[in-house]
Order: C-alpha cells, then structure tokens, then sequence
C-alpha cells in the first residue's frame, strides 16, 4: 500500500483527506472516518469504486486544478487547496472592479471609453456567443480605468475585459 | 427522382437527414466551414465539401450543381425559413425540401401571416397597430419579422407603449433588417402547442396531431412532448382541423408547424406557421411512427402522402430533452470546450439524435444543441421515469451541460402534474441550481483517487460535506 | 409490494431488466461471477453480490434473503428454466419472477407438453416412441428433457433408426441427465414462428403476436423480426388463439412464448413452449409498445394484465440482430479479447441492448452474445434498411464479431423476399464469408497510417488489392 | 514532410508501400500509383481521411504483428510482410501434423495416448468454449507424437496442443 494526503478547499475551508491503496482497493481517511473502499473497475476518466457494499461509478476531468467530478448522475466541482499561499482571486479581490468574460465569445461592441464616468448597470460592451447576445453592465457607478478588449475580438470565459475604479 | 441531396446544415440534425437518406438509398452530401472541419456531421456523410457560410444561399446552391444533388434539404434554422435559399434552388432548377417560396414569405410577415389565418377562419389573438384600449392591457409589441423574443416587449401600461415599441423597432431593424412591429394582447399563462402537417403537391393535407413546447427557458424550448397533457380528445381534433385550416389556405407543401397558444382557459391561438421540420420532430415520430424526412423527401419527389388522416394514430408517450453546452445556473451561458466523456444512455424506448462524440469540440460559433434525447414510454408516467432514468446515466464531460437541470424539470411536482406554461422554470428558480450543501464522501474519495499531486488554489462552492450514517471506523 | 428484485443473470439481458426497475423505481440486485468481477451487468445494479456460480439456485436465494431482495427476475438461459430456482424461491418465501414451478416442469418434458397441448386441442407434430411407418420418414430423434439441438438425430430411412436413437440417448444423458428420447415427422423446410403470451394470476391470458425466428444458426437464432412475412391477418388469428388456448392449458403465468414450425403449405405446429422472458423479446415491444419486464413484475404483484387482447395492434416492423463474438467464416467459434474500440449506431427507430462497452473482457466462460442491435421502422423494406444503416455504423473492435455477416445476411435476396426457413445460411454458405480478393487501397492506406515500424511476418488472405479507377498519378 | 516505407504481405507477395505525410496529409505510394490524402481528424484508434474527395473513417486495431482495418463498415486483416526470414509458419508447414486449438477454451477431454495410432478423423480431444463443445479431430492417420495440453487446462487460440506424425 502506498498513502498520500491531499487537500480540498471546502466551503472556504483546507480539507485534508489521506489515501492508502494498493491496486485493488485501499481506505480514506477524511477527518476521524475510515472508509474502506475496493476497485471494481479503472478506465481512462475514472473507474467503479465499492464502497460499503455498493458500487459507484464515477469520472473525473481536471481542468486548470479544478475538478469536475460525476458520480452517479450528479457532478461535482472541487478545488485543490492552495496550502499556505492566499489564493490569486483572493489577491485581486480588492480596489477596483474587474468585468471579465461571463462566457467564451466574440466581443461586438465597446460603448465605453477609458475616463468615462459610468453608472451603476449601465451598459459597458456587449458580446455575443453561438448567436446569442449578452451586455456587460458596470455593477458599481464609478470610472472606466482600463480597457483590455477591442470589438471583433474573441475572448475566453474569465478574461479580463474591462476594469472600473471607485 | 431524386439521386444526391445537398443537406444545407450542420450538427445533430444534419446527421438525423442523412441517416433516412442513407436508408432511402439517396445520397448524402454535406457542408462544413472552417470551424466544422472536424464535426461530426461532416464525418457522417457520403460526401461533404467547405463552404464559407451556413448563410450564403448561393454558395450553397453552387456546391449542389458543382456535386450534382438535385436536391437541397435545409434542416431547420439557417436558411430553412429564408426564402434566399428557396428562391436560389428554384433558378438552379434543384428542388428545394420545403414550401414554395411564397409560403415561407407570407409565413415569415407576421402581419401577413395573421391576416391570411383570420381570413381561413383561424382563431388569432387581438391585435392593433398602435394604441390599444387600456382595458387590453397586457399587451405584447412583437417584430413583425421576427422570431425567438428578439423586438418583442411586455408593456404593463399604455405610458410605457411608444418607449416600449420604439425600442423593439429597434431591436428588429437590427435583427431582422425589418423595423416593423405591432401590438398583440398578452396571455398570461399560456401553454406554447403546435400541430405538425403534412401537406403534398396533390392538395392533401393532414396533422400528425399536437406537441406541447411550454417549457422555455429565454424564448427557447428546451423540453417537449405528445400528447400534451393540455390536449382533450375534442380539443385535438379542433386544433387539428384549425391546423389543417392553415395550411390548406397557403396550399402547405411538405412537413410543417402551426404553433398556437392555449389559454388557461382552454382557447387556443394562432401564434405563428414554421416552414420547415422542427428541432422536436422526433417526438411526433415516436408516437406516430412516421418518419418525417422520409416524407418530406418522397412530398418533394412528387408523391401523395403516404398516409391518410384517418391511418393515423398516437400511440403512448414521447419526450424530448434538448441537451446544450450551457450553464443553467449562470444565466444559462453557452459553455465550449472539448468533450472528453461520452457516454450516452441505451436501452428501450430511447433514442439519441446527436452531433457530437467523444473529442468534438464545441466552439462559440454555432449554436449549442449538442444532441437530443428522446424516450417514448406507453404512459407520460413511464415516459418521465424513463427519461429520468435515461438523463442519469447520460455522462458528457469536457464541456457543461444542461443535463442535471433537465433531470431536475423532468423530476418536479410542476412537470409530473402536467401544469406546465411557459413561465415555469421563472417561477421554479430554484430548479436552476443543484441541491446545494451536500457533497457525498465518495465524490471527494473519486476525486481524490484522480487528483494528480501538484496542487492548485481557488475556492469550492460546498458548504460542508455529507456523510451516510453507515461509514464504520476500523 | 416488490421493493427489490435479485437479477439472477448477466450481460445484456441483466441491465435490460434494471433499465426497467429502475424506471419502476424498483431497488435493482445483481449478480456477479469472478469472471464477471469487471463486468457492465456488475456495474449497472444498485448493488451487487458475488457468487459461486449463476446456476446455483440456493446460492442465489441465499443473497436474495441477506441482501432483502423480495422477489427473483431470472432473465433468460441459466436457471430461468429450471424447477430448482423456483421451487427454491417458493420455498424461501420469495417471488420467483415466471409460471409456476409446476407449469415449468411440465413444458420442460417434452413428451409431456405434446400431450397437454393434444388435450388442448394444439395440433402438433406426428411422433412415436418407436418405428414409425417406413412412410413417414425422414424423421428427427429428439430427447425428451432437450433444446438447442443437443441429442437431436435426423433420421432418413428405417435401417438408421436404432443407432441414432443410442446415439441421441447417450447425449441427452450427458446433456440433460434425461436420456428419453421420441421420434417426430420431419418438417422439411420449416419456419420458425413463435407467439407471445401473458397471462394473469386472473386468469386472463392474451397473446403479442408472433416473432419469425427463422435464421438460425447451429440451431440459434441470429435475426428475429415481427410481423412474420409468412402470416396473413388469418393465420394470426389462428396461431394466436392457439397460443392462447396452451398457454390457458396450463394457467400460464407471466410472459411466455409458444413456439410453433410453419411448414411449407402454412400449417402449424406445437414445438416447445418457452417458460420465461425471451431472447427475442424486443421486437414485440418495438411493434405493440408494451413493457414485457414491467408487465412481469406487475404480474407478479398480483396485478391484473395492464391491456386486453383488443387494445393490442401490431404497428410497423420490428428486426433484432444478436451481435455475437464469433467468427462465422471460422464455422462460429468463438472470439475472446477485449474490446477496445465500441461505437453504437445511433439514429431514429434504432435500440441496443446492450452488456459491453469499450474496455470489456469477452472470456471464455459465457455465452458470446454481446448486444443486441433492434431496429423499427413502418414497413419491412424501411426495417431492413435501417438494420442495414446500423450494422455498417457499429464498430466493434478488440473481438471478431458478427456485425458482418449479419450484414450479408440482411441484404440477401432471400431475407429481402421474406422467403425465409431455418436452413437459409446453410443453403448460402457464401454468406459466411466476405467477399474475397477485394482489399480497398483506403484499407491499405489505413493500415499504413496506423502501422508501427517493426516487422512481423505471416500471411494475408486477399488475392489482390484493388484500386478504384479514380487515381491519379501526380 | 516524413517518409517511410511499409511492407505487407498480400497473397504471399511482399508489397511496398511509401507514406509520405505531415500532420495534415501526405501521399501514399503504391507501385506506380501515388495518392494523396489529408487527414479531416484523428483519434486513439484511428480517424478519418479524406481521398479524392470523400471522407473515409477508419479504426486500425494491431494485436501481435496483425492489423485489423475498419474501414467504411468493412474490416479487413493485414499482415506486414516479413522482409527477408522465412516466416515461422512456413518453418514449421513440413514432416507432422501439429493440432492447434481452433478457439480459446478449456481443455474437457484428451481421447489419446502418446503413441497410440490414430485413423484420420478420430477424435483426439474435446474442447469447451462458452458452453460449445468441439471435437478436434485427425487431420491424417498416424501417431500421437506428442501431447502438449491435460483435461481441464485453459488454452489460447492457435496454441498447440497434439502432434501426430506419419
């Protein structure tokens, strides 16, 4: 058997959980609970696990440290805790106000410029995905600091368009 | 007769077109652009060759002549209701699978198409062009070229009215290079029902009975099924004769729609005619077992209908869930990305028209239906566990879906009592979201069998973790 | 009340029977074998048990009682028909999921359900305990306890009869522990027709029409349809009031199939009745919309049948191809490996059932049927069609299969003509192979594309490659 | 671009083939012929390329120096040529009659002793394969030279089982 620990960000908080396994089956260790589990099956994305009788089917896709769980028809996002160092969001998350991309797309309009006054849910940009449209309203009254997008432009989901300051 | 048939679409449809094609002995020659390069409708054809857009008419009808189809199939939405495509085909000398083009041209002027339905004694919603009396208020200011909640307005009050229709003007110049609106009374509740017809080139026409389509989410249906549990015996045969009404007053050719709202009082509305199969035809065909290519194909050669109004029967129930690359929770924004898993649901009374596999790409380019899951049951009871059952065991991966939210409509009080209207999922906001708070232990035992050892920051959205009561500590 | 039902099988036919408890919301309990430990079946219950052996009735009872399942679904081979797991069940206190035991065990013996079923007014075949008149050869020897072809003797001329009658005796013996055998006429070009039955713990019995089951091979059947090409309107009636009347002789109990030889001046016969669901069985669900699994359970329950006999239609035309891992060139032996490519044809009127997916072990251990593809479409022509779409869409690679000669089979001209008896493959033996010396220069390419660098040797048995004359030399 | 050279052994005659490609086609040489291809995509087992205008999907699958082709609802066997060595089944086609199991099973009876003389067609062994039984039979009369399997033991395809000699 051969054991690791790794950490979940949960509800905020560092979750450690441990694993012992060998090939067919091991035990989690999650706070003070022992889980025996045994391997039905592994493939590519995932496997069958047994757990207390009962087999569970599972998949699991990681994509930039996140992960997308399916278990049993439902799916799970989980993070991977960040031991120690603060998280990036958490370092950006003070001071101005930054749009970013609310879905993968094409940027049609700007109708902002830097150094415009805005108003709160005024109307910033607009953008369009698989023939849809969204407009991206200021969420604070403030002023345009920064505009890191032009119009035609694709963008990815969670790019910075635009940033506001108070 | 036809020997080659250009299909004029792309995705899960234009896969469903070739699989009867292929059935019928006609072959089936497909369109990609770049963005489609690796798509699986382009894989699944005889042959396929590149084009700039799914737009440009006359590219299309040039890549017919250029492979010799005699035919052009326009699936639905692209040009399927432009009458572009249509009038192009009919220079080329190619037959067009569809209307005649001045079908799809009065069907396409809401105004025109009100004025024709009144005229063939179909019930339409009152009207105005400006200024209706205050009593009437609701009302709605609709595009008169329009289509999917573009340049449409709910006005409350009659001093809300010129702001409202200026800006659906707008709206629709944009939209539709048509500016025109009008004024139409609000419905409150109201269920979205239609009835498909078939029509031939001999002056037949007949229904293949109702779809009920009232579960939308931004103008969309996103969930449809027949019979609709709205729908008496009386009241279909009324519908049906209304329908059949329609289409005989624009000599309907081929496959179409009569959409109609229904009342919470039971009165039924002519809404709008689409001139072309419909996203939702399977579920006709799984209760009626006609195949409505085929006889979209067999109506363009020239043939009668292949059955008679009275043949006709529904049989059981069928449901169709549209599965799209989005997310409910957030605004249900399209989501894109490669799908990694692929694993669709089997077994009886289910049927999956699809476009996609494991390793297609969804891009921000077209639109986001994925595939179709369609299970037919001999009572909505059963059609509805089985869909449950079905939406279960569908795995797709790489990209978000909108998989569980539909599990979630399918599984409410709302949906099983059949009081369905298209407000639902407005009313039912809490179906957008997974039951939040719980995260089994094994969800958190498959992950971290998966995790790879470097680790990664950023927050989950769990608020604790749920654990049976059957764990024992060894 | 049946809360949880133990799947005493596996494969295919083990996760058809959960798809439906599942959408009964019935608990589903499987079984697995060592072999099976990996299996889909495995996989697929809410929960599963190992054991020894699936045809060890009170090992199964005995995981029914620990695990709380109240009744047993025995699907079909295995212990399905054998008087050990009912009476086991009876004993047990738990519903055994087919007849009584005793309707069993009397259609078990053959000599027993000839003459329940001449008391019944069923006709059936001319047969002797000993020496037939010289005049009514050629006979067959048949055991008494038999199926499948085992201790079975065609017999041409009187001379011949004693050794084959030993001979069948010894293997009836070995195979049965029942070394009876009987001499009955031989048919010599006969169909294989079989009707559906249910009955009621009422009292009510109807019948789902029939099933042709006439392409066997080595007494197996590979391709099953409904409706018969070979029954009128009349001979329905006939056969089906028939198969009413023996399953009535007996108080049939649950779903049942009486098998019936059409020979070639249409006149039918009593073959066997089979005790339990059947291979088959999907084809008349295809075409009449009932649930064989959950009408079943729902008997079981002590529920009335959930339709009467005039409710009952026939719509359409069902085909089912058993997707085996056999090598027909090979004479049908057997292929074992593990699948590594599987890709199910998709599409309208199409159902797998299905016991494998990519990353399955074929062993040596079960039955080599994998799935079983189902097709449905409004005529025959249109069924054959769209069997033959699916079976060039399905890819399944790592096991020889099938999927070919099935093909083969299904665009003959004597299947298309419905001009069907049980030695067809034998009279085509040039079906069993593909046809020879055509290598596709794409095969080669493909090949080529994939190959690794290093080097094997052995031969190959195409007598050329051909190229189509489409090449150009640049 | 790449090249290489392949061959394979079709109808006993070595034959050459020449790919030259990129990653988004290439040509195949094939004696006087050279045809070019492009690939529309690729994946684990296989893709899809386009010849002379129409798509072809293929799945190749390669189990011990055999390829098995899927190619446009049709598959097709190859053997790569063993350039040069005669090959193993030619070594061994001479002087007695090896028995090879015919499919994958288990071993039920051995009807013979080594030594013993047997008659063409007498049954040698019995074999069980999922639930099917098959006799192995003498392909000529002789004697039992060898036996290489016992009752009960479970026996790949093509593996050798019985020798007899003239």
């Amino acid at each position: 058997m051969t054991g690791r620990e790794l950490h979940w960000e949960i509800d905020g908080q560092d979750v450690a959980v441990r694993i012992e396994e060998s090939t067919a089956g091991g035990i989690f260790r999650f706070g003070e609970q022992n889980i025996p589990f045994t391997y039905i099956s592994r493939h590519r994305h995932g496997g069958w696990v047994s757990v207390d009788g009962k087999p569970h089917e599972f998949y699991v896709l990681q994509d930039r440290g996140s992960h997308t769980v399916w278990l049993d028809g439902r799916t799970y996002r989980l993070e991977r805790a960040n031991k120690g160092r603060p998280s990036e969001a958490a370092e950006l998350a003070r001071g101005d106000c930054r749009i970013t991309a609310l879905m993968p797309g094409r940027i049609l309009r700007i109708e902002v410029a830097v150094g415009d006054t805005v108003a709160e849910k005024q109307i910033l940009a607009t953008m369009e995905s698989m023939k849809m449209e969204t407009s991206l309203l200021a969420p604070m009254a403030g002023r345009v600091a920064a505009i890191h997008c032009r119009p035609g432009q694709i963008v990815e989901m969670g790019e910075l368009l635009i940033v506001i300051e108070e | 007769m036809i020997r080659k048939i250009l299909i004029a679409n792309r995705g899960e449809i234009a896969i469903r077109i070739s699989h009867t094609l292929r059935e019928m002995g006609i072959a089936a020659a497909g369109l990609f652009t770049d963005p489609d390069s690796e798509a699986l409708h382009r894989r699944s054809m005889d042959e396929a060759h590149r084009i700039e857009s799914y737009l440009d008419a006359n590219e299309i009808v040039r890549v017919a002549l250029e492979c010799g189809a005699n035919a052009v199939h326009p699936g639905y939405g692209f040009l399927s209701e432009s009458t572009s495509l249509s009038s192009a085909c009919e220079k080329a000398g190619i037959t067009f699978i569809g209307p005649q083009t001045e079908t799809i041209r009065s069907m396409g002027d809401k105004l025109e198409a009100r004025r024709l339905m009144q005229a063939a004694g179909v019930p339409v919603l009152p009207a105005w062009e400006s200024n209706p009396p205050a009593s009437e208020y609701p009302v709605l200011v609709k595009a008169v070229g329009g289509g999917g909640g573009k340049g449409m307005r709910l006005v409350q009050k009659p001093s809300e009215l010129a702001d409202a229709m200026a800006a659906a003007a707008r709206e629709a110049g944009n939209a539709f290079n048509d500016a025109r609106v009008f004024i139409e009374k609000y419905v409150t509740k109201p269920r979205h029902i239609e009835l498909q017809v078939v029509g031939d080139t001999h002056g037949n026409v007949v229904h293949a009975f109702e779809r009920e389509c009232s579960i939308q989410r931004r103008h969309q249906k996103i969930i449809e099924e027949t019979p609709s549990p709205a729908v008496s015996p009386e009241l279909r045969a009324t519908m049906g004769a209304t329908a059949v009404a329609a289409a005989k007053a624009v000599a309907y050719r081929g496959a179409g729609t009569v959409e109609f709202i229904l009342d919470a009082e039971g009165r039924h509305y002519f809404l709008e005619m689409n001139t072309r199969l419909q996203v939702e035809h399977p579920v006709t065909e799984m209760t009626t077992g006609i195949d409505l290519v085929r006889e979209q194909v067999r109506i363009a050669e020239g043939h009668p209908i292949s059955f008679k109004q009275a043949d006709l029967r529904q049989t059981g129930h069928s449901i169709e869930c549209r599965i799209y690359a989005e997310v409910p929770e957030e605004n249900f924004r399209p989501d894109t990305g490669t799908i990694a898993v692929f694993r669709p649901p089997t077994g009886p009374g289910v049927r999956l028209d699809c476009g996609v596999e494991e390793g297609s790409s969804v891009t921000i380019d077209y639109d986001p239906l994925m595939a179709k899951l369609i299970v037919w049951a001999p009572t909505r009871d059963a059609a509805i566990e089985r869909m449950k059952r079905s939406l279960h065991d569908f795995v797709l991966l790489g990209v978000r879906t909108n998989i569980e939210f539909l599990g979630r409509i399918i599984s409410s009080r709302d949906f099983a009592s059949g009081n369905l209207d298209t407000h639902l999922i407005d009313r039912n906001a809490a179906l957008l979201h997974s039951p939040a708070g719980t995260l089994p232990i094994e969800a958190l035992l498959a992950a971290s069998l998966s995790a790879s050892p470097a680790t990664n920051g950023a927050s989950s959205s769990f608020s604790n973790v749920w654990t049976s009561g059957a764990w024992r500590n060894t």
